[in-house]
């Protein structure tokens, strides 16, 4: 066997140029049989991208691709799933309108491989799916209903019946809760055993380091240095590849809000969706976690707080008097209570319209003038401001924030909901997606609006998140409160508290 | 040559280049296609063109399409009539009465959208027949012919021996919408309900009132169109509007507005409006035979979306070369 | 079967308004069910159930199609012109009459998918094609119908297997066809897919360009068949063929619960739908309502149908 | 190819008509006409050829209006003239129409013979353009009145209709019931159509009017509309009468089946389905109007207004082109009995106007 045929997939110079960025420039890197892939980067590093050549969703401007050591173009997504490349998307992309069995065997519909549908054979195929990601849904079930976590495991699920010998993962962790991610490590490393060769795409980088065993650092669109073993780098030293310079993880010291005034209590609320009484209180300028595993209801608990799911039950009080929120548009502009969805696609932005316009429609009152004119010279301005502080990455503030990669678009929606100088604000996940970097800079922004006096919820997945700037932590299970802890700021030490709790 | 390169680049290329070029053709192919005679024609017919677009455009800016606009443009000026000749209002009140009917019938409209969870493509069709139907029983199919004639005048009457009064209405029309989208709140809350109607409910838009205010706003303007074209023909005509449902689409979309919501063009609906008159001159002025009429009018439909491809296709190549060129 | 899951659904609640307003109309007229009126009722309903079905298929893939009624005059237009003119045999003049349907699809997909595939594109290009067609054939035709209509042809329209029209049979093994489609074929599958999430659809392999133009080829197809029907219904191929088709078309796939948005058919509601228009159009005739009143009442019962199920799937 | 070929057909069609031969020193055709002597031929002092261009502008494209250009045409040969132009909407909308009288007069046509697409509408367009000089001559419908236009040259539709009923009536033996077709209920001459059949009906005793349905000037509604009737009632009707194109083509189709030999009905217009209509027996007859005589006489009026001719202020606005109806006996002759009626017309015509001071 001659060494290069070791390879089954090389990546040489390849550069992809969209109107206005160059997203690629001359990436090059190669991956051996069986082995594990990490790619890491900054948001818009370009990570997205090159899962989008390899994978035939558009072609490179220069550059080519070798399977197996030969050379091939790939010139769309069914040439590459002959190649056997199979692929997980950053975004989701299943068909709301098929049952879990079609949208996990999807491909046997798009390649038209069983002409005619044998609904049973695909039930059953669709089961072994779900059992090896550890899946417990019936293949009849619908998918609308399905939380996003569900959801991001159907993909997972559908890319393993694929059969590949190659199989890309863009954040496939990101929006799932520590016990699915484990499954899907696990699942990962059986299918290495295998001999299947993955591409992982993280910003969690203690996965990489459980799971990659290489590592390519991709910064602006060009590979910084060869490809390098996991066994060599260590987690500092890989931000500072990553970030091009020295990271520092900043700490929030604890602080005594003993005499804080409530500034937002529940009392027993419930809604028809969810019938389980939950309390809660929210002081001035604190910031309270809201931990939990996926589909443990937090989303849910929100939307009743802030008025889209009406409340049957139970009282709400905002600065110590009663009120009954009817709608989110009363919330907001009533009671400044600002809600920041999880859900960036659907319910964060327009994808069709641009950066700034984006930060505008919810800034209307700040963007208008005395005389209700709004004033684009302040949009603007707004928007740079936030462009900067976050550090999105984009030409200028006029780009649709559609071709945006995934990270800067999360970083658009904490805009929004920053830019409105809310009392409460309530934010859903808020660094899913968002490389570590600009994490701290997200959790940093946070400190800092609880200082300003701010009562901050953050609802969150990720346990390190919550002990590292929350206040108090609360814990949910099954669409319960299930325990309510002042944080010490110890992981480890808080951790076993919450997962206590959780398992009461 | 970069000059004209900018040109074809400006959003609003794919319709003023054709108005040009036709423009240009016309001047030199045919001898009295300058005359005022003809200019004031041309003139006279945009109005209409212009508004009724303006209609259709507010409710594609929601992503919605409002298909009864030629209904409630002869409900309103049934209204109209019934104010002018049976109960001998004065011109001023009459017209507003004409608006209020059109505003209210929009507001139907946007209410059972809204509120009603039954199909808006459904609603919309259900109250084309039903404005209608209501016009004809109320009229019994007669028309209103005795209006106030200082009225009837004014649809034809000639600013400049050249420019019908009407088109200052349209322009002020447009002005007026071109500040409402860009200027003020409400265009703003109706181009992100468009966009995405769950991400604007997040935005703090009230979704529900800013889509009822759209299609009342639409329905008005059906008013407005309604009444011009009232003063032209001197007469309340119960076919008023029989025709408008095609032209309140290719208007807007001639001028670039984007028929899936989020996006629309108050600028580029008014030349869409000149530019659809303009061929429907050339039509005539050719010597086409108006069998051809339709297919002239779907070929340069056609044509419209190829130079769009076009103009985009070029930006991208420049913006790409640009790139190319920095590293 | 599942009766509670049928109750549930629309066609459930659409079926209840139909055999209402059927009752209604025997209580005023004794006639209504006679065999005279079912068979007028037939032979429109499977125009209009054909109409729907062609425009579900649009509606299906997430586009839409104003140009149904100009492909239905098309194939109407110059089957019936080479049979008139160039005494082209009825067999091969219809075949020609699909294929003329085929030509329309194949037009129209290839310009929806150059100008960018879905919603959108397709609802623009097919008004610009729709008039490009009215255009050609009133150039054709100077705006004169064909009139000599072998009888071979025509006798299709009126003659029935047993006690079913022919048309109605037709119309019968057409729309079965499409179900299967939906069901049991990739295809089918593949335009609900793209239908529903066009981006996804493309991600995972199937091809935008193959899906635009069998849709468009298929439901092109289907309204040259619904084209030819009317002729045989006629007697005469008049160029005003397919002018009322735009609403109805999607009047009968929505109310028989096929999803607007795209990804989702109730292939045997469009009869339920279909049934629906043909019944309100005949029962106006048969109460003799005053001509004035006509599209009030048009009006006012399809709101009222759609409150009706709108009501009952609130309840469920 | 066929395409290919009906679309050369069509614009083969279109060229034909409008490039025919203009030959002004020709007198041949003059000399053997009536308007010989009484009529200038061609252009007369101080005006050229282009003062000569007419046009005819028809309300939609209806087959109505095919003898029409050929008949002026012939007008323009005998008198000296350019070929006139002739164009239509597709449908009838003023606004369309107003697009292209508009462009014609653009483009120099001087004077133009015309049917509004809307009898009201239409009206402010007709004062838009003869208050800059171009007469209007109305044909195959009236404007609503007081018009601009100098004249109207057609069939009262109320009379037609009116006349069309009585006929049905006798067909039927003036006993049963009848039933009445007609097209867009907005359009006022319809409403005076169905006028004309309610007075016409309620002048018999045995005869009922049972139903008119309106809005089905479309082939296919027209079909459903008859079918849907005769399922309903069709025991009680005796007849059918039809006012508009497409409902009489569907009922030749229709009542041509031998269940229906017993149902009378009468048609109107002269198009080819609905003669064979009344030569296979379905429809009882046709009520046939003039356009050939409107049009030939209406471009030689034109010619006259220019000449210098006004209009006699007594003389009637509407001149009455006759109406024929036509049954199996005539079926075959319906341009020749169009084109003697309007000669004996033509013989007089020229008293109607006041000749131009020399
Ligand atoms: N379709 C597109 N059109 C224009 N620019 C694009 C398009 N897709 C991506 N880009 C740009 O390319 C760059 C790289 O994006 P990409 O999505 O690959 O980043 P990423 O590394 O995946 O980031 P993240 O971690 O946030 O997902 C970004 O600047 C993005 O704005
Ligand atoms: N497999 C499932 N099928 C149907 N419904 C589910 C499923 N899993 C969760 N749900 C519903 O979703 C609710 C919780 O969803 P929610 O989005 O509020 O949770 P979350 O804690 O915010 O989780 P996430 O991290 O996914 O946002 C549950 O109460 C349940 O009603
Ligand atoms: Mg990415
Ligand atoms: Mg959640």
């Amino acid at each position: 066997m001659s060494k290069k045929e070791e390879y089954i997939l090389e990546l040489e110079n390849i550069t992809k140029i969209f109107p206005g960025v160059k997203a690629l420039d001359d990436v090059s890197f190669k991956i051996k049989k069986g082995e594990v892939h990490a790619l890491v980067g900054e948001n818009g590093a370009g990570k997205s991208t090159l899962i989008n050549i390899i994978s035939g969703v558009f072609g490179p401007t220069q550059g080519s691709i070798k399977v197996n050591g030969k050379e091939e173009k790939i010139t769309n997504p069914s040439k590459a799933f002959e190649l056997g490349i199979g692929v997980v998307h950053q975004e989701r992309n299943l068909i709301d309108t098929f049952d879990i069995a079609e949208n996990i065997c999807f491909m046997d519909i798009s390649t038209g491989k069983n002409k005619m549908k044998d609904k049973k054979a695909m039930n059953q195929k669709a089961e072994r799916a779900m059992e090896r990601v550890g899946l417990d849904l019936k293949p009849w079930q619908g998918i609308e209903e399905l939380t996003s976590g569900k959801k991001q495991m159907l993909e997972i699920a559908r890319a393993m019946c694929m059969d590949s010998k190659v199989l890309l993962l863009d954040e496939p962790t990101a929006s799932i809760s520590l016990t699915e991610a484990d499954m899907l490590l696990k699942t990962v490393k059986q299918l290495k055993e295998e001999g299947v060769s993955i591409i992982y795409i993280s910003h969690k980088l203690e996965e990489i380091f459980e799971i990659a065993d290489s590592i390519t650092v991709i910064r602006d669109g060009k590979n910084i240095g060869e490809t390098l073993s996991a066994s060599s780098l260590n987690k500092d030293k890989l931000i500072e590849l990553m970030v091009g310079r020295k990271f520092v993880t900043e700490t929030y010291n604890n602080r005594d809000l003993s005499k804080e005034p409530v500034i937002l209590e529940a009392k027993d609320i419930s809604s028809k969706k969810n019938p389980i009484p939950k309390s809660f209180q929210l002081k001035k300028g604190e910031i309270l976690g809201w931990y939990g595993l996926v589909g443990a209801g937090r989303t849910e608990y929100a939307r009743e707080i802030i008025g889209i799911d009406p409340i049957t039950n139970g009282s709400l009080l905002i600065k110590g008097s009663e009120v009954s929120i009817k709608s989110y548009e009363e919330a907001f502009q009533r009671y400044k209570l600002c809600y920041i969805s999880e859900n960036r696609k659907e319910e964060g932005l327009f994808l069709q319209h641009n950066i700034t316009d984006n930060v505008g429609i919810i800034a209307l009152d700040q963007i208008c003038t005395k005389g209700g004119f709004i004033s684009y010279r302040k949009q603007n301005e707004i928007t740079e401001s936030y462009k900067e502080s976050l550090s999105i990455k984009a030409k200028d503030i006029f780009v649709e924030t559609a071709s945006l990669s995934g990270g800067n678009q999360q970083k658009i929606c904490i805009a929004k909901g920053l830019c409105v100088n809310p009392e409460i604000m309530i934010i859903d996940e808020p660094t899913v997606g968002i490389d570590v970097n600009t994490k701290g800079e997200i959790h940093k922004l946070i400190y800092e609006l609880s200082v300003q006096g701010i009562s901050v919820i953050v609802i969150s997945s990720d346990m390190g998140e919550l002990v590292g700037i929350a206040d108090r932590i609360i814990v949910f299970r099954d669409n319960e409160i299930k325990g309510e802890l002042e944080n010490s700021k110890d992981y480890e030490s808080m951790s076993t508290k919450v997962m206590g709790s959780i398992l009461l | 040559m970069k000059r004209i390169k900018q040109l074809l680049q400006a959003d609003l290329s794919s319709v003023i280049i054709p108005i040009i070029t036709i423009f240009g053709l016309l001047a030199i192919t045919s001898e009295g296609f300058l005359s005022s005679y003809n200019m004031f024609s041309i003139f006279q017919s945009v109005p209409i063109f212009v508004i009724v677009g303006l209609a259709q455009m507010i409710v594609l800016s929601l992503g919605q399409m409002n298909l009864a606009v030629g209904s409630i443009g002869v409900l309103s000026s049934v209204v109209f009539g019934i104010a002018m000749q049976n109960l001998g209002m004065p011109t001023s009140v009459s017209i507003l009465l004409a608006c209020i009917a059109g505003v209210l019938q929009g507001l139907i409209q946007g209410v059972m959208v809204t509120k009603s969870g039954i199909n808006p493509f459904i609603i919309s069709l259900a109250l084309l027949s039903l404005y209608k139907g209501l016009a004809l029983v109320i009229t019994k199919g007669q028309p209103f012919s005795e209006l106030n004639a200082g009225f009837s005048a004014f649809g034809n009457l000639k600013i400049v021996g050249l420019f019908p009064a009407t088109i200052f209405i349209a322009a002020l029309v447009s002005g007026i919408m071109y500040v409402l989208i860009r200027y003020r709140k409400l265009g703003k809350r109706l181009l992100a309900c468009g966009a995405n109607g769950v991400a604007a409910i997040y935005s703090g838009v009230n979704y529900d009132k800013t889509v009822i205010i759209g299609h009342a706003i639409s329905g008005g303007l059906c008013a407005i169109a309604a009444i011009l074209q009232v003063s032209r023909f001197g007469s309340v005509q119960l076919s008023i509007g029989d025709d408008w449902m095609l032209t309140s689409f290719v208007v807007p979309v001639l001028g670039g507005t984007l028929l899936s919501g989020g996006k629309v063009n108050v600028i580029g609906t008014f030349l869409g409006g000149f530019l659809m008159v303009l061929i429907n001159n050339a039509i005539v002025l050719w010597g086409v035979s108006s069998y051809a009429t339709n297919a002239a009018v779907g070929l340069i439909l056609l044509l419209a979306y190829e130079v769009d491809r076009m103009r985009k296709k070029m930006m991208n190549n420049q913006a790409k070369s640009a790139v190319e060129k920095e590293a | 079967m599942d009766f509670a899951k049928i109750r549930k659904s629309n066609s459930f609640s659409v079926s209840i308004i139909i055999v209402f307003m059927v009752v209604v109309m025997c209580f005023f007229k004794r006639n209504y069910l006679s065999a005279d009126n079912i068979s007028a009722l037939l032979k429109v309903l499977a125009v209009t159930t054909l109409v729907g079905v062609s425009q579900m298929i649009s509606i299906a893939s997430g586009g839409m199609n104003v140009s149904i009624g100009s492909v239905g005059a098309m194939a109407a237009i110059l089957s019936g012109l080479l049979m008139q003119n160039l005494k082209v045999p009825v067999l091969l003049s219809i075949l020609i009459g699909i294929g003329i349907g085929v030509l329309c699809g194949i037009i129209n997909g290839l310009l929806i998918y150059r100008n960018g595939g879905v919603g959108v594109a397709s609802f623009l290009t097919t008004l610009a094609t729709n008039s490009v067609f009215i255009g050609i054939i009133y150039m054709i035709t100077t705006g004169h119908g064909v009139s000599k209509i072998p009888d071979a042809f025509v006798a299709i329209g009126s003659s029935k297997i047993g006690p079913v029209p022919t048309s109605v049979l037709i119309v019968g093994v057409l729309i079965t066809l499409v179900y299967f489609m939906f069901t049991y074929t990739s295809l089918g599958r593949q335009i609900l897919a793209f239908g529903a999430n066009p981006k996804a659809a493309e991600l995972y392999g199937i091809s935008r360009f193959k899906t635009i133009l069998s849709v468009n080829i298929i439901a092109s197809i289907l309204a040259a068949i619904a084209g030819m029907l009317v002729v045989m219904r006629v007697g005469t191929a008049q160029p005003d063929i397919g002018s009322d088709w735009m609403l109805q078309s999607f009047a009968a796939p929505l109310i028989g619960g096929t999803r607007q948005a795209g990804g989702k058919v109730v292939v045997f509601g469009v009869i339920l739908g279909a049934l629906v228009l043909t019944i309100i159009e005949n029962a106006l005739v048969h109460l003799g309502v005053d001509v004035y009143w006509t599209e009030l009442i048009n009006g006012v019962v399809i709101i009222v149908i759609m409150a009706f199920d709108r009501l009952r799937s609130i309840k469920n | 190819v066929a395409l290919a070929a009906g679309m050369m057909a069509g614009c083969k069609g279109g060229t034909d008509s409008s490039s025919s031969s203009s030959q002004t020193q020709d007198k041949t055709a003059y000399d053997q006409s009536v308007w010989k002597d009484v009529v200038e031929f061609g252009a007369v002092d101080g005006k050229t050829d282009k003062d000569y261009a007419f046009a005819g502008v028809f309300g939609a494209i209806n087959s109505y209006s095919d003898p029409m250009q050929g008949a002026a045409d012939i007008a323009a040969e005998e008198l000296g003239i350019k070929a006139t132009e002739f164009d239509a909407p597709k449908d009838w909308v003023q606004n369309d129409q107003n697009t292209i009288l508009d462009g014609l007069i653009a483009k120099g046509i001087k004077g133009i013979y015309m049917m509004t697409s809307d009898p009201v509408a239409g009206n402010e367009q007709i004062s838009k353009m003869t208050s800059s000089g171009v007469p209007i001559v109305c044909v195959g419908g009236s404007p609503s009145t007081p018009s601009k236009a100098t004249l109207t040259l057609a069939t009262d539709v109320y009379q037609a209709a009116y006349d069309g009923t009585i006929n049905l009536i006798k067909a039927m033996g003036e006993t049963g019931g009848v039933v009445g077709l007609c097209g867009a209920v907005t359009d006022t001459n319809t409403q005076s159509r169905m006028e004309a059949i309610q007075k016409a009906c309620a002048e018999y005793p045995n005869v009922e009017l049972i139903q008119i349905i309106g809005d089905i000037d479309e082939s296919e509604a027209s079909v459903t509309a008859i079918e849907n009737i005769l399922a309903a009632k069709g025991d009680q009707i005796s007849g059918f009468i039809s006012t508009c194109y497409y409902p009489s083509v569907a009922l030749a189709k229709i009542l041509s089946d031998e269940r229906y030999s017993n149902v009378h009905a009468i048609g109107c217009d002269t198009d080819e389905a609905v003669l064979d209509g009344i030569k296979s027996g379905a429809l009882d007859g046709t009520m046939s109007q003039n356009p050939w005589g409107q049009a030939y006489l209406a471009t030689v009026t034109l010619k006259m207004l220019t000449d210098g001719w006004t209009y006699k202020a007594d003389q009637d606005f509407l001149v009455d082109s006759g109406s024929f109806y036509i049954t199996k006996d005539n079926a075959d002759k319906v341009e020749q009995t169009q084109m003697e009626a309007t000669m004996e017309m033509a013989k007089t015509w020229t008293d109607r106007f006041d000749a131009p001071a020399k």
